[in-house]
């Protein structure tokens, strides 16, 4: 059985206390939003899109340790990025969460903290909760391509 | 892996029952299948070593019951050959299956002027639902005729689909044994832009299912009729038709979020499993598709074919015009489910005798009163035939019947 | 007979697990209840001796099988005191009961200017289904608030049910454990006029139940959670409105005769049971009903009484104001099912540490979510014991919980 | 385990081979009709009831050779008696065929060829068989009454 410590490793509880880009944007920023059905997790992911790169983000709702340090790290890896960057970062944090979806995905994209997160693929109930800040930034990008 | 029928008979604790010193002969799996061993096992131990809600906690057993539950669906999608395993819904049987498609695809897609399509030859599970509807929203029900060996009659098809919603029919009626071309009748329904709903019932349980070579839109059909347990039953649809349905149920699992303005709907395929779904009976349901797998499904649908041969040629060579066996004599176009006339001995009066020596049919009118007042009978008698059953059982019918025939010699 | 702890737990093998050489801990029972030997057994037997569909046939084993059936249904009718056993209808679970309720009584009760309440700690499957039918017939809902301690809040009652048609509340908050004044509420919805729906889920598993004495007009719960199989849900109803109503799904066994142009439906309670039946779940829960009968509700309440009690103090006297139990202190008001929060930890993340010793609890909204919104909370973790849990199971909690303390401390 | 000869009396066989009272009456006589959804038994039963006698009955519709028989013993039993004695029989039969109804029947009645009906009781299923034509005769003495 796997220990706690492979879940929740330091990186993963620092992001969790001290969470990055928390907070909203007013509009013309756009907004996803992302729950998990299954214990009530809340997500809102909040994008200025500009030129093809994600020129800020902000990130508020509740959630557990795992989707808190995900969706923090998440913006810190996406901060900055082309959107090309943030869609090929998405398929790579799914792949790594064991998550099939069709094509492949670029696994040569460095993980940096995100690297952290492998821990929880031996925890099958809580990758919804990795993932949940990557879905709703998926949806904040397809409505900021609209 | 070739077919070794003693095998799998010893499969089938039940099949060994003798009452009254003698054999249970168990002919009645068009109504309900026996479960083999594999099945029972696994719902046994479920129950004594893994049993925990799926889909709502987080604990370890739970995640294991929920991983169980999910692959359930995953084999089924397989056995299918459906495109993704989130278009197959667990319900209690394929009644709700059938009532989920009527209500909340016809209740989006009928209304007044529009029409759906059935056939004579079905269940009333294929009937009722949409006549409930029918009564609520005003659209019209056709009827595919039959022939007189009990095909289905397609000369008026393109009539009958002219301006139709939806084609609703069984791959194989649990009366007559029809087998349906079941591809053709989707091609045809959607050239009329009428989509296609299949009542598998009589038909995943015996011969390969491939939901994507038919073409089909919906797929209804039950696990107890093919060797897994009662309380289960499955709906296959294409993703983008159940993706685009209101919701059947209302309740825990199928929703995302609940306030107390209103709700929003969970995705595929919670939206369509509100509450605490049949999780051990899903995990039985797994054990019996691996089971039918390994046996092979060509397997089964060629020893059907071989002991439907027997019976009709046995039952005909004793009994000659004593008895009226209704639907085709061609093994091509059957399954192996017979249903009856013997002399003017009433059914419930065979199936009488026939229980005396454990000879287990169906008596009755199968669900099926449209099709029966078509055969100009109230009832049949219907033995049903599945992969463990063997020609010596044929026999024992033959026999059983012909002392019913001494009994009531009128 | 005296309640001897060591000796139910003896009859519920999964308790015996070990994991990682630690016990199994299990208190997620509001969730879905283990099975004892009694339910496994006759299942198993059920499945390799007996097995057969019910209410069609007419051979020995079939008749057998539905004598089975039906006993179920007898017996679970003297198990909450019904005056007919014609009045329970097995269905899939209690959410389908519920819809069952809200579509035929509802749909046939209900229109624009119509009005029912609801109360703000009912479970989704208690608001969904009227949600849904709400949005289809204009008809309003109004709920009845809480007060602090997770009471109902009755003080405006009256206004509240002035004029509406229907007060459906549970008996037992799944979430706060708070036992509703359920006669009190019959007979407050009987003096306005509105019939009174019981959602009896968490009640009747873990005490006596008398739906004469409630006066109640229709009670849902479901097997799953008292010990009995899953696939298998209850709804009771008063004969009159249940003979009234019109039928919910469409298919075999619930009519009387089908036409191409209609059908008529069959007496109770077949009329409301369409399709093949959960057989060995009927079975299974005979077992269920019989075990609990045998063991004694007042027994089974009394016992829980005193473990709610202990885990009241114990939590309290470890954790202080590190621990928020929702909903009342006073164990008369309250069953055995304990949400709370915390510290600041998560309660998925509770759990998870939790999950570490087996200690098996529910993290999230337990499908209550206008409630969780009142609690301001958008989960918490709950611990929920039944007759099988000891003392020694609350300790291993506080244990688990301590650590979860260390681990997280922000 | 019972065998046929229990079922199967020789004034069953008789009465399923040589019923008695088969057709139909025109109005004004009433008409009561029953189902059995179980097996798809149909059964009419037309009567003439004048100053509180059943003064004709004909029995219509298609069965097994318990409900024929019983049918055809019915029509024997009542026709010419009173509404109440025709009353007091379908209590007694159903009370012989251990159908649970509210009240005593009269016990002292005497049965005579539906004697043969006990062997039913030991065949559950045909219980349903055997009872049809009662029941469908209680709901025609119904009508008549209104
Ligand atoms: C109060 C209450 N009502 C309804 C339900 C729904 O029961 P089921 O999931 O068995 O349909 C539950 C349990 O999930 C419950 O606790
Ligand atoms: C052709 C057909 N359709 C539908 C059904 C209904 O299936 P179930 O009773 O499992 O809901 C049956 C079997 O009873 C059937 O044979």
């Amino acid at each position: 059985m796997p220990g706690l410590e492979d879940l929740y490793r330091e990186i993963i509880l620092d992001h969790y206390k001290n969470p990055r880009n928390r907070g909203t944007l007013e509009p013309p920023a756009v907004r996803g939003e992302g729950h998990n059905p299954l214990c009530g997790d809340e997500i809102e992911v909040f994008l200025i899109v500009k030129d093809g790169i994600v020129e800020d983000i902000k990130i508020a709702g509740q959630g557990c340790s795992i989707s808190q340090s995900s969706a923090s790290m998440m913006g810190v890896a996406v901060k900055g990025k082309t959107v090309e960057n943030a869609r090929a970062f998405i398929a790579r944090i799914k792949h790594m969460l064991s998550i099939d979806e069709e094509g492949e995905p670029d696994t040569s994209i460095a993980l940096g903290d995100l690297e952290a997160l492998t821990g929880v693929v031996k925890f099958p109930v809580r990758i919804k909760c990795a993932v949940l800040s990557w879905n709703t930034l998926a949806e904040a990008l397809d409505i900021a391509a609209e | 892996m070739s077919f070794d029928l003693q095998r799998v008979r010893a499969d089938f604790p039940v099949l060994a029952e003798v009452i009254n010193g003698k054999p249970l002969v168990y002919l009645d799996s068009a109504n309900s299948s026996q479960k083999p061993n594999a099945v029972i096992d696994a719902m046994t131990s479920f129950l004594q070593h893994d049993y925990s809600p799926t889909n709502r906690s987080a604990y370890t057993m739970a995640a294991h019951a929920t991983d169980l539950y999910e692959g359930a669906r995953t084999k089924v999608a397989r056995f299918i050959n459906a495109p993704r395993a989130e278009e197959v819904v667990f319900t209690k049987n394929a009644t709700e299956a059938l009532n989920l498609v009527a209500h909340s695809w016809g209740s989006a897609n009928l209304s007044e002027g529009d029409s759906i399509v059935l056939t004579h030859m079905e269940h009333h599970a294929n009937i009722v639902p949409w006549q409930m509807l029918a009564a609520e929203k005003g659209f019209t029900i056709r009827w595919v005729p039959l022939t007189s060996d009990g095909l289905l009659d397609l000369t008026n098809i393109n009539e009958l689909l002219t301006g139709a919603s939806a084609f609703s029919f069984t791959a194989m009626s649990n009366v007559l044994g029809t087998i349906n071309p079941v591809k053709e009748l989707c091609a045809l329904a959607h050239q009329h832009g009428a989509i296609a709903i299949v009542d598998g019932c009589q038909s995943v349980p015996h011969m390969p299912t491939d939901v994507q070579d038919w073409d089909a839109d919906f797929v209804a059909f039950s696990s107890h009729k093919m060797v897994g347990p009662s309380g289960i039953g499955l709906l296959w649809g294409r993703e983008n038709l159940l993706d685009a349905m209101p919701p059947f149920l209302g309740g825990g699992n199928m929703i995302s979020d609940v306030k107390l303005e209103g709700f929003t709907c969970a995705d595929l395929p919670a939206k369509f499993e509100a509450g605490t779904q049949p999780i051990t009976e899903a995990v039985g349901l797994a054990a019996a598709v691996d089971y039918l797998t390994a046996i092979g499904m060509h397997n089964v649908r060629q020893h059907e074919r071989e002991i439907t041969a027997y019976a009709l040629e046995t039952l005909t060579n004793r009994f000659g015009d004593d008895i009226v066996i209704h639907g085709s004599r061609d093994i091509n176009q059957r399954g192996a489910t017979l249903s009856f006339a013997y002399r003017d001995v009433h059914p419930h009066d065979v199936s009488q005798v026939l229980d005396q020596h454990n000879v287990c049919v169906r008596a009755g009118h199968h669900c099926a009163k449209p099709l029966m007042r078509l055969l100009g009978a109230n009832a049949t008698v219907r033995a049903s035939f599945y992969l463990y059953n063997t020609n010596d059982e044929v026999d024992a019918l033959a026999d059983a019947l012909a002392e019913a025939g001494d009994f009531f010699t009128l």
